[in-house]
């Protein structure tokens, strides 16, 4: 296909992602320009607000955003297992091509696992669906593997737990039921949208390990949507910290929490009630509300909330990507206008 | 699952009685009794007859007797298997309805096989391509029946086919077959007299169907199991019909209930305008005529069907949604 | 048998009371030339019979032909030619209680009119006597007819028809007036098997069993087979019906004698029962009744051939007028006409060739399809008094646009006339017919004004002299003829004189209960039976007799007062009381004889006179439709215009069972 | 938010507030503003809406719209097609207003028909606001003016053709819209009240209330109609006028027809009273009666509009199923379903097919009202757009 050229250790290229929604109100940017990359047996954590595109991102990785195919700009470029580098963005939404990707190279698991499985078909049902969808082996053996994969997100009793119905699973459950049916047919990458949000601690720590242990024993790729930056501390390598449809900055996890750059990844980690805060000591929450995705402000994205903000500056354009240090980039003028170098055609 | 069907078995005892009771309360309420409207088509005719005659028919008959004496005779009768004597038709109401109650079934039957044939491919077609020019036409034409008075186009449908096709009009045979022994001559027969009803009698129901089917799958389509399923790499018909269509199908499953017997009753009036040898005609001249019991047999099994009906929806809704199921 | 005792029309014993030909106009006076007398054709040497009888007969499942017919079988000549045997006829009718054409053509009579109506001649019986004074009426029976199921017909089953049944107090309380004469029953005896002897309290010229004789009323039921269902039989009657699920004897023999309104050979209640009809009811649902042929039947054509000669008829029951209509046009019917509505002459004209029939028209026979009457006796004292008045109705009669209501409903067809009797009696007179029946707004509203109707309201109603809008109601029936559409006009042309009046369809039992209390304003039906031997025969009690009948029974106060003697009821006004008596006073004459005429032209003056009645469009046609394979229905090139008679009581007219299916 | 962020459509972005510009006026508009807003959108709706308005104005002025008299008969023109509108003479030549040929009719000898031939020697032009036939304005006040017609009294303009008594069609369409859109609307308001309060009863207290409720839903529906409407048809006093009787059978139709909506009612309760905001309301101590009437019913008011749009179309055929049983309204009341009921005969459908044009009215009326419901249910669906 076109140019896309990648480092061998590279499994996904997501190049200046662009995408929305048509609706009556009018025309939504949900990922306006969004730039990052996936490393082989790395987990990234995506953070962000609610709203941000950060789901909408890793749906349009796989094409079922819901978008049009008209909205869609960039580069989505993919190492396959075969070795064979794709723009996935180049193929159509519901062709075979992209088909034999889902749920085999790339799988999702989603925040709910309650309204994620089908209420009306046991677990079972749509494990093996999911590994018949892609090899070709009989239903026995098929049934063989969801089981093997269920012990593997330690289900107790998953011979017995197959032929549940989600409803009668506990919420951890269905999540590593969720895990086990996404993992089934060891894809490269797993996206994995707020995982544990619906979780209590607890279960939320158990299921963060086990994504994580699964990761290692598998050799896969993660990359964690989040809005909570305790999940990514947790679980990731590198960290994109995204804001109305755009990354922001993007760096290893070290240096973002010991060295935020964007006022926005700031404020986040601000707002993170410490331990051994004190009592009274006020919470530091994020100045104001996101904008209207309808009516996004000009220049960067973040000046009508941002502290630092430079009249005259920040309201006129878009701040470039600037790479501030091996690995650490900011889409910030605080820091910069953005590299010359980088491949921005917006 | 047992115990859920059982409980429900048991409802329907009570559920029967009491409905029982209203049919036969129903069927009083108009001023006066057969006797009344038989003596007045006698009258209407130019034969005078009098009071006297009058009070000793009512006593013939049995008319005579308090409400609740009637229904208690009535009640113990048909426990016992006998539904009494039409007045109208002075045959038993047994033999009347039962040379007639294969037919509507039958006729029942076919156009719930239409109906559903039709209005689910179509719903799921509206639903998936919502809004698209598909969807308005099958819309607007399942307005279109839903507005179009079945009786007129019972009408016009049968003169169209007598007209343009010469066909018999009205009924369900031609009349060469009608008492022939049944045979495969007859079968196409009988089939090329089916459709003008079962069209008619589908109509209204195709629209209404229609329209709960593109609802209740546009309620499920955008469900975050329907992602799942499309993030597993399904092609997307396959997908639609396992999980959506096949969660939108229980709201559908629990019309049964009312579809069985609607379909029978509901088809009164068609079945009048096409002359259908079906219960649906025979009912509206007993209730007319007051034949009390011949509409409260009718009546009667029009409302266990209607039972039988409701607990055949809610078993296969047990059946098909573990969540009822299990809990 | 005792044949000197029978008596009979020939060998010279012939006196002008004698069963004759009395021809209600033209022959009137040429009594003594019995008409079939005139008409007996020579009676075939041997007799031939229907395959499938035959056949049975080879079998011995029958005996032969020769056998089961009379020494005499009746001798019919047939329409237009000697048909053929085989074949079905197809029919159609509303419901089983409702006639239909080809049930109609079941019934049998001792006597049967002619087609045109005008002669009488023998059937079952071969003849009838009055004594000088009319108390007495001597009745011979054909010999040898026997009931569809080989046993014979003999006088005995009159009598359990009468002692058994009609007279019988557990069965029926109040006798029917048909079957008294004053109020008295008849007296019975019987002379020989063949021979029946019926006596009367008084003069009783118009005796109703020969006057009624081919009506539905057939005074005869098989008592052979009926006897196992009567107490006075069988003791144990009422534990079989009530093991056979009846509430009482009464009910079960009812059932089992096919009815309980006159009208036999419905074949629905039982079809086991033996009839004398050319067809036995073989079998019946609610779908259609299955008729096969009677190898009984007492009739023979011409040439010795036994009657009928189609073997079978279906009669299919049709939920609506519209699908029975459309069946008749696209030729799925033998014959139809009584339900076939003249409003669709258009498609039935059209749809001749595609259909394959043939249409006719007939006399509906109706003096008036529609007529209208009031209630003289309405609660309100101002409306009663208003709907006395002669001049009240006579001006709403001048107010009907008549025309109009012919042109629109009855397509041009009918004829605008006042209710009375048909114009084909003997004594008619046109001015009974044009009697206040024109239409003349002015004189209308004149008339009005005149009886203290003068004052009007703001909207142009006219006030009632207590000051009180005039508003009523003109209440109908919505069957049998297009009463809806000509109501709807008449109130729109009584709006135009200044009344508040609407047309209302009643259900029947609500309006027949209506009528019992009294309660009615204006009521509106057809008046029928109105040819004149039915008319003679019965219309004291009929439409246009004092009081009215059926719908439009506009007192029956009055008529109670009269059958009680003036005990109850309220007395009637002397118009009335003068009506009454000229009706007895022309049931008193002997048909055809002088003073017939007189007291008949004095009932009809009478009648005119009062306006109790109010005609709008009468003797309008009737389309009917025989199939072109179809012969001997009418005959050819002859412009009668009587189908079955059924709105005169006078059934069989057509003589059905020689009927046949061309191949 | 939270719980529809992640379903992948657009609701995703649905702001719970913000900032300045058009779109904070779209979040602080009240919440009727925000429905019209959204219907106003769906453009298909919005002609439905015009459509229904517009029958509901030509029902106010009927007398005046019509161009005769709905009862004036006429003996020459019974059954007479729908009169030829010309814009070219016989000659040829061309007029820019519209114009009709007089008519005159002769009875077919064979057929007994009526036919009908123009008379070409006069024009009579179409035009506005003629005099005709006297009316009173809502009985009130007497005018002759009418919308259209023919100047000359003699001739006549039968758009829609005329019926067995030679009533122009139109006239009795127009004055039919009057009843067949009014009539039927107590009964629904009747039905939805009834099933507002069963429904939301039912569904907010659940438990054994519920189930009681359900039986009871269940066993009104297992009731055959069309007996349940004979017997009580027959059972109504019977001095009542036709007006009066159909208005009581509206409002038996209701009784039984109120269990739809009050299922539709429970299903949204039960799943509301789960809901954050009515916890918050009970936690408050709020009291039950305003639970439901200030909280709840507000919260699936939309499906009441639409339901209620949805169901004066199901009134408008029942109406036309109880006047072929005779129980609806009769002459000399004008409805559709009167007109439907007269053309149900052979003489309507083979030789004056014009008289089905009220079947057209119904279904019209029908689209219009349904189309005008989906628009009103989408757009007073916070969930949906």
């Amino acid at each position: 296909m076109t140019d896309q050229a990648m480092p061998a250790d590279m499994l996904l290229d997501v190049r200046d992602l662009r995408t929305g929604f048509a609706l009556r109100e009018g025309y939504v940017r949900a990922v306006d320009g969004a730039s990052f990359h996936v490393r082989r047996g790395e987990t990234i954590g995506v953070v962000g607000e609610s709203g941000c595109g950060k789901s909408i991102t890793a749906r349009t990785i796989l094409r079922i955003a819901g978008t049009s195919d008209d909205s869609l700009a960039g580069k989505v470029i993919f190492r396959r297992s075969s070795g064979e580098v794709t723009d996935l963005l180049e193929l159509p939404h519901s062709g075979r091509e992209i088909r034999r990707i889902r749920g085999a190279e790339i799988a999702m698991i989603f925040q709910e696992p309650m309204t994620a499985f089908s209420p009306v078909h046991t677990i079972g049902n749509q494990i093996i669906e999911a590994i018949r969808l892609h090899q070709s082996i009989s239903k026995e053996e098929a049934r063989t593997a969801a089981v093997d994969m269920l012990r593997r997100v330690e289900m107790s009793s998953a011979e017995k737990r197959i032929d549940a119905y989600p409803h009668q699973l506990s919420g951890g459950m269905r999540q590593r039921a969720m895990i086990a049916m996404a993992l089934v047919c060891r894809p490269q990458l797993l996206l994995a949208d707020e995982p544990t949000t619906a979780l209590d601690v607890t279960t939320q720590a158990q299921i963060l390990g086990l994504i994580r242990q699964l990761k290692d024993d598998l050799g896969m790729s993660v990359m964690m949507i989040t809005h909570d930056l305790g999940v990514v501390a947790e679980t990731a390598q590198t960290v994109a910290v995204m804001y109305l449809g755009k990354v922001v900055e993007m760096a290893d996890v070290k240096s973002l929490f010991r060295d935020p750059k964007h006022p926005y990844t700031r404020a986040l980690l601000a707002s993170i009630p410490k331990l051994g805060r004190r009592a009274g000591e006020p919470l530091h929450p994020v100045k104001g509300m996101v904008p209207s995705p309808f009516n996004r402000p000009i220049g960067c994205p973040f000046h009508t909330r941002c502290p630092s903000a430079m009249p005259g500056i920040c309201e006129k354009s878009m701040p470039g990507k600037t790479t501030v240090a091996g690995g650490h980039t900011v889409s910030c003028f605080l820091f910069g206008e953005g590299d010359k170098a980088e491949e921005q055609s917006a | 699952m047992a115990g859920y069907v059982l409980q429900r078995l048991l409802l329907v005892i009570p559920t029967v009685f009491v409905i029982s009771i209203i049919t036969f309360v129903i069927i009083q309420l108009p001023p006066g009794d057969f006797l009344t409207s038989y003596i007045a088509t006698l009258e209407s005719g130019g034969q005078v007859v009098d009071q006297a005659q009058i009070d000793a028919l009512r006593a013939q008959y049995g008319l005579g007797e308090p409400v609740y004496v009637q229904y208690w005779k009535w009640v113990v009768g048909v426990l016992s298997g006998d539904f009494g004597h039409s007045f109208q038709w002075k045959r038993p109401v047994v033999d009347l309805i039962g040379e007639r109650m294969a037919l509507t079934i039958a006729l029942s039957v076919a156009s719930l096989l239409l109906v559903w044939a039709i209005s689910l491919p179509i719903g799921i077609y509206s639903a998936v391509r919502q809004y698209s020019p598909g969807d308005y036409f099958f819309t607007f034409i399942s307005f279109v029946g839903l507005g179009v008075p079945n009786f007129l186009f019972a009408l016009v449908l049968m003169w169209w086919a007598y007209s343009q096709f010469g066909m018999s009009v009205g009924g369900l045979f031609s009349p060469q077959y009608a008492d022939a022994p049944w045979s495969l001559a007859k079968v196409l027969d009988f089939l090329s007299h089916l459709w003008i009803p079962a069209a008619v009698l589908a109509i209204g129901g195709i629209a209404g169907l229609i329209r709960i089917m593109r609802a209740n799958l546009l309620d499920e389509l955008p469900k975050l199991y329907v992602t799942t399923a499309r993030a597993k790499g399904m092609g997307e018909t396959s997908l639609v019909l396992k999980y959506p269509v096949r969660v939108a199908l229980n709201p559908f499953v629990s019309t049964i209930g009312w579809t069985l017997p609607g379909l029978v009753s509901g088809s009164i009036i068609v079945s009048v305008v096409l002359n259908l040898p079906t219960t649906g005609p025979m009912l509206l001249t007993a209730l007319q005529s007051q034949d009390m019991y011949l509409a409260g047999a009718i009546l009667l099994m029009l409302s266990i069907l209607t039972v039988i009906g409701t607990l055949i929806s809610d078993v296969l809704l047990a059946w098909l949604d573990p969540r009822i199921r299990f809990n | 048998m005792n044949k000197d005792k029978q008596p009979s029309m020939s060998r010279g014993r012939m006196t002008r009371r004698h069963f004759t030909a009395l021809l209600s106009g033209s022959v009137v006076g040429t009594f003594g030339l019995p008409a079939f007398v005139t008409k007996v054709l020579a009676q075939p040497t041997s007799y031939n019979e229907a395959p499938m009888l035959a056949e049975r007969v080879s079998r011995g499942e029958l005996p032969p032909v020769a056998e089961r017919l009379p020494a005499e079988p009746l001798v019919v000549q047939p329409t237009n030619e000697i048909g053929v045997y085989g074949g079905r006829l197809a029919g159609a009718g509303m419901a089983p209680e409702t006639t239909n054409d080809l049930q109609i053509g079941q019934a049998t009579g001792l006597f049967r009119f002619s087609n045109d109506l005008r002669e009488i001649h023998p059937d079952l019986a071969t003849g009838y006597e009055f004594n000088d004074d009319f108390t007495e009426c001597v009745i011979s029976l054909r010999q040898g007819v026997k009931w569809s199921d080989g046993e014979p017909f003999t006088v005995d089953d009159i009598i359990f028809f009468f002692e058994d049944w009609k007279y019988n107090k557990d069965l029926y309380p109040a006798t029917q007036a048909v079957w008294l004469l004053g109020g008295d029953r008849f007296g019975i005896v019987k002379v020989d098997d063949h021979t029946i002897r019926f006596t009367f309290p008084q003069p009783y010229p118009s005796f109703s069993v020969i006057h009624f004789s081919g009506a539905p009323t057939e005074p005869y039921r098989p008592a052979h087979y009926l006897r196992q269902f009567h107490p006075k039989y069988n003791p144990d009657v009422e534990a079989e019906a009530a093991a056979a699920g009846f509430n009482s004897w009464q009910a079960y023999f009812t059932q089992m004698a096919d009815g309980d309104s006159d009208s036999p050979h419905y074949g629905v209640s039982n079809s086991d029962m033996p009839v004398l009809s050319p067809w036995i009811p073989v079998s019946g649902d609610s779908q259609r009744q299955q008729y096969e042929r009677n190898p009984y039947y007492f009739k023979v054509d011409t040439e010795g051939n036994q009657l009928p000669y189609v073997d079978y008829m279906t009669v299919e029951y049709t939920s609506n007028a519209e699908v029975m209509n459309l069946k008749a046009v696209s030729g799925e019917l033998s014959v139809a006409g009584l339900d076939i509505q003249l409003l669709n002459y258009p498609i039935i004209r059209r749809g001749e060739e595609a259909g394959g029939y043939t249409t006719k028209l007939v006399y509906s026979e109706r003096g008036s399809d529609v007529c209208i009457a009031f209630n003289p006796l309405h609660p309100d004292p101002v409306l009663a008094e208003l709907y006395s008045n002669v001049r009240f109705r006579q001006a709403l009669s001048l107010g009907i646009n008549r025309t109009e209501i012919n042109e629109l409903v009855f397509l041009g067809q009918g004829t605008p006339r006042q209710a009375t009797i048909n114009e084909t009696a003997s004594f008619f007179d046109p001015k009974w017919a044009s009697h206040y029946a024109e239409f003349d707004l002015d004189a209308a509203n004149a008339l009005l004004d005149e009886i203290g109707l003068d004052q009007r309201n703001g909207e142009g109603v006219r006030l009632r002299p207590d000051g009180q809008p005039l508003i009523f109601q003109l209440e109908y029936l919505p069957q049998e003829g297009p009463k809806k559409e000509v109501c709807e006009l008449v109130v729109k042309h009584w709006q135009e004189l200044g009344l508040q009046v609407d047309a209302a369809a009643r259900e029947r039992g609500y309006l027949i209960q209506r009528l019992d209390a009294q309660e009615q304003h204006a009521t509106a039906w057809h008046v029928d039976r109105v040819l004149e031997r039915p008319a003679y025969a019965y219309s004291l009690d009929g439409k246009l007799g004092p009081g009215g009948n059926s719908i439009v029974r506009y007192a029956r106060e009055w008529q109670n007062w009269f059958n009680s003697g003036g005990e109850r009821g309220v007395e009637p006004p002397q118009d009335a009381k003068d009506l009454r008596d000229a009706y007895i006073a022309w049931q008193k004459t002997e048909l055809g004889s002088p003073e017939y005429e007189a007291a008949a032209k004095r009932v009809y003056d009478l009648t005119a006179e009062t306006l109790y009645v109010i005609g709008v469009v009468g003797q309008a046609p009737q389309p009917v439709i025989v199939r072109n394979d179809i012969e001997n229905v009418f005959k050819r090139d002859d412009d009668a215009r009587l189908w079955w008679g059924a709105a005169n009581w006078f059934w069989h007219t057509l003589n059905p069972e020689q009927w046949f299916i061309k191949s | 938010m939270t719980t529809t962020s992640e379903t992948g459509t657009p609701e995703a972005f649905q702001p719970a507030d913000n900032g300045a510009g058009k779109a904070a006026s779209y979040a602080a508009a009240s919440e009727w503003r925000l429905m019209w807003y959204k219907f106003s959108r769906h453009r298909l709706a919005v002609i439905c809406g015009i459509i229904v308005l517009l029958l509901y104005v030509v029902a106010a002025f009927v007398e005046f719209v019509a161009p005769y008299d709905p009862e004036a008969q006429n003996p020459a023109s019974a059954y007479q097609a729908p009169t030829r509108i010309h814009f070219v003479d016989a000659d040829g030549q061309f007029h820019l207003r519209p114009f009709v040929y007089g008519t005159s009719s002769q009875r077919n000898l064979d057929t007994f028909e009526l036919e009908f031939v123009e008379d070409t020697s006069a024009r009579h032009h179409l035009s506005l606001f003629v005099q005709g036939d006297d009316y009173r304005l809502w009985g009130l006040f007497p005018s002759n003016l009418h919308l259209f017609g023919v100047e000359d009294a003699d001739a006549r303009v039968y758009l829609l053709g005329a019926d067995r008594q030679g009533r122009d069609l139109l006239s009795r369409i127009i004055h039919g819209t009057r009843l067949s859109m009014s009539i039927g609307l107590a009964g629904v308001v009747m039905s939805f009240f009834i099933g507002i309060v069963v429904g939301g009863v039912s569904g907010y207290f659940g438990g054994t209330i519920d189930i009681v409720t359900q039986r009871i839903i269940e066993f009104v529906r297992s009731m055959p109609t069309i007996p349940l409407w004979l017997g009580l048809a027959a059972a109504l006093p019977s001095n009542w006028s036709v007006m009066q009787v159909y208005f009581a059978i509206t409002v038996i139709l209701s009784l039984i027809g109120w269990t739809g909506l009050a299922q539709v009612v429970r299903g949204r309760a039960l799943a509301l009273r789960e809901e954050d905001f009515i916890m918050a309301a009970r936690l408050c101590g709020t009291s039950r009666t305003r639970i439901i009437f200030k909280h709840m019913v507000p919260s699936f008011m939309s499906h009441i509009i639409a339901a209620l749009t949805l169901a004066v179309p199901e009134m408008i055929i029942a109406e036309t199923a109880l006047s072929f049983l005779g129980l609806g309204l009769r002459y000399p009341a004008i409805s559709w379903g009167v007109l439907l009921q007269e053309a149900q005969n052979l003489r309507s459908v083979a030789l004056a097919p014009w008289l089905l044009a009220p079947g057209a009215m119904v279904v019209i009326a029908v689209l219009a009202l349904n189309f005008l419901g989906d628009g009103l249910r989408d757009a007073a669906d916070p969930y949906r757009r």
